[in-house]
């Protein structure tokens, strides 16, 4: 059994109109995922139907880990009128030990007391990323991980990535920005 | 624990949320006894029910983006994902808020009441009726607002309102019972039993309704 | 049981009671109320039934 | 539905002759009341709509429940259908009892909890109305809207209970199922009628209603389409 997702014949409708039909796919551990699509497909809806945000209209979806799943969303989940600290704090990530790392290559180990309001747009996206980081889950699903952020972090992304991968954990993205990595894709 | 912590950090840090409501409460208070001609005995007439409307609208006021904030951030999807529990943590929330903003409304509300009718007894029995009733305000209103989420405030209040009036009722016969040493305890209990049921079922409802609107 | 109580009609629009007041203008306003409420629930359903059809074909 | 709409115009014409005919009844050949004089006469008008706008409600409560339970998709279509009649019923309950207020008690209002709960009521219909038009996805303005019933029920008892908690002006009802009446028998008959052909009438709205709604949230089915 190293199956972390399997999803049969999906389909999902909103107000009678279909938005996608009769997906099937099945996740490893140790692989990634690409679900590619126009604007409006369906890929953050299918996306948010494996975290079990959205119940699928049709068929059936089975999420094989004990551990949580770690999801990042076009929303960063932080807290404007909070600082870089407290909202780590808020995320549970204050005492992680690879944090002192991944906050000096993301260049934010010294606006730990800045309000994130202050931050760029770039940067907020950093910390959301933070999250993903220094996950403690089995599944990773990001939806379009690379928006705001320069070449040199989206390396760092693919990087952790790869790793992550050599880990045996299952990675499901979207992203219009090419990945450079090892992933099947899936059309919608 | 740990969901109470993060609650009051939120809370707290954001004074517009919790000063906001807190001082718009006293200026009620100080504002309508200048509508009034200064007399004893019409004051005393009108507080309470003044006291009630107020503490209603405030908490009304206080309510108002207890979920939009988190809905719009993105923080409400992390907690569906993370924690299976998401009432526990809406109760939490609530809880909270009742702690921030309903517990020193009471408080000030007990002293208007022991300054306007000079009884320091009353004020003792006033708090537990204000502290209690805050607390299903403070439930009732954050379901309406749930309910609303991404509608405006003003249609979630005015599908919630109606629901709170037998507590408004039951608060006037409060005051009649405490006026004439009557059954007050008896009242209590029952705004007591109503609480105790709200606050079984209404963190349920909200995380039902908040699953719907993240769907 | 199935007396009439009125002699004419003028004197059931009145409704004079024993008291000597008229209650026939509370009695037949709201008769009024009553079947314009329902008839006109019913005129609309009717029209936004013919409505929808027509679109639909 | 085929049942059904071949059932309406018996139903209709039934309901009407069996209303008509009550008020008839109750207007003109029942005996003047010795205490109200002739303003008493209101009660067949009054009693059918006050006694309707509740029961919608519970029709509405219970058809939630089986919603929210097991996700029938007719039982919300009834819910959305009944609340517009529900506004109605009530409106009428409460105009032909503050008209009924003048002769009798010498005023229009009194806040008195039965008629203040039924004012709630109202706006709670009305409240129900404007929740299901604001939200653009259907599904999720049923999930809400068969919640706020549901929660909102729990106002139901408070206003049957109320007359016993708050003793004012209002009479008692004057129907209970436990008791004897307490009205006498000459006048009991017609309001039978009349609330048994109000109920009908009633039922012929939501009838027609609900079909509405059918066909709006169903147009894309073929099954509609062949129906109209």
């Amino acid at each position: 059994m190293n199956a972390l997702v399997k999803a049969q014949n999906l389909s999902y409708k909103i107000n009678d109109k279909k938005l996608f039909q009769g997906i099937s796919f099945e996740l490893l551990k140790g692989k990634a995922l690409h679900i590619q699509g126009e604007n409006g497909s369906g890929k953050t809806t299918l996306l948010r139907m494996v975290c079990g945000l959205t119940k699928p209209t049709k068929g059936d979806l089975i999420t094989l880990t004990d551990k949580e799943v770690c999801f990042i969303g076009h929303k960063n989940a932080i807290k404007q009128y909070l600082n870089v600290e407290d909202n780590l704090a808020l995320m549970n990530l204050n005492n992680h030990h690879d944090l002192q790392k991944y906050l000096s290559v993301f260049d934010l180990d010294k606006s730990l007391d800045i309000n994130i309001a202050n931050l760029s747009f770039g940067q907020q996206k950093k910390i959301a990323l933070l999250r993903l980081f220094l996950n403690r889950s089995d599944l990773l699903i990001l939806d379009e991980p690379c928006v705001g952020l320069d070449t040199n972090s989206q390396e760092i992304l693919v990087d952790f990535l790869k790793k992550e991968l050599a880990n045996g954990k299952g990675i499901i993205y979207s992203s219009h920005i090419f990945l450079d990595f090892d992933s099947d894709s899936l059309g919608i | 624990m740990q969901v109470i912590k993060f609650e009051f950090l939120k809370l707290l840090k954001k004074s517009r949320g919790w000063l906001g409501p807190i001082l718009v409460f006293i200026l009620i208070m100080i504002a309508y006894p200048l509508t009034v001609e200064v007399s004893d005995v019409e004051l005393k007439q009108s507080f309470f029910s003044i006291l009630w409307i107020a503490a209603l609208l405030v908490i009304m006021l206080a309510t108002e983006d207890i979920f939009l904030e988190d809905f719009n951030d993105g923080t409400l999807e992390q907690y569906a994902i993370l924690q299976k529990n998401l009432s526990f943590i809406i109760g939490s929330k609530v809880f909270v808020y009742w702690l921030v903003i309903g517990v020193p409304i009471s408080i000030i509300g007990t002293i208007f009441c022991v300054g306007t009718t000079s009884q320091t007894a009353f004020g003792y029995q006033i708090l537990p009726v204000l502290l209690v009733s805050t607390y299903i305000f403070m439930n009732v209103f954050s379901f309406g607002n749930a309910l609303s989420l991404t509608k405006g405030s003003v249609l979630g209040t005015l599908v919630t309102l109606p629901l709170l009036l037998p507590i408004l009722i039951i608060l006037g016969k409060v005051v009649v019972a405490i006026n004439f040493d009557l059954n007050y305890s008896g009242f209590l209990l029952l705004l007591l039993g109503i609480l105790s049921i709200i606050i079984m079922i209404i963190p349920m409802i909200i995380s039902y309704i908040i699953r719907a609107h993240l769907e | 049981m199935f007396d009439i109580e009125f002699n004419s009609l003028a004197e059931a629009l009145l409704m004079q009671s024993q008291n000597g007041q008229n209650h026939g203008i509370y009695v037949w306003s709201v008769v009024l109320i009553v079947i314009l409420c329902i008839s006109i629930s019913f005129v609309f359903y009717k029209y936004k039934i013919k409505e929808i059809s027509k679109k639909i074909k | 539905m085929f049942q059904v709409n071949r059932a309406y115009p018996y139903i209709f014409y039934l309901s009407l002759i069996t209303y008509l005919l009550s008020i008839f009844w109750g207007l003109f050949l029942t005996p003047e009341d010795f205490v109200q004089g002739n303003s008493y006469r209101i009660i067949y008008l009054h009693v059918p709509a006050s006694f309707i706008s509740q029961s919608l409600y519970l029709a509405m409560a219970i058809a939630s429940a089986v919603y929210l339970i097991w996700k029938v998709k007719l039982s919300v279509y009834l819910v959305r259908s009944i609340a517009p009649i529900g506004a109605v019923t009530t409106f009428i309950a409460l105009i032909s009892g503050s008209i009924w207020g003048i002769p009798t008690w010498g005023t229009w209002w009194v806040w008195d909890a039965r008629i203040v709960s039924t004012l709630i009521l109202f706006i709670m219909y009305l409240g129900l109305i404007s929740l299901h038009d604001s939200f653009n996805n259907n599904e999720k303005a049923d999930k809400f809207l068969s919640i706020l019933v549901l929660v909102g029920s729990v106002n139901i008892p408070i206003i049957k209970m109320s007359v016993e908690w708050w003793s004012t002006l209002h009479q008692p009802a004057s129907i209970t199922l436990s008791e004897k009446p307490a009205i006498d028998l000459v006048m009991l008959y017609p309001l039978f009628g009349s609330i048994i052909g109000f109920t009908g009438l009633i039922a012929c709205l939501v009838i027609l209603s609900s079909k509405l709604q059918i066909i709006k949230r169903e147009k894309n089915k073929s099954w509609v389409k062949d129906y109209v």
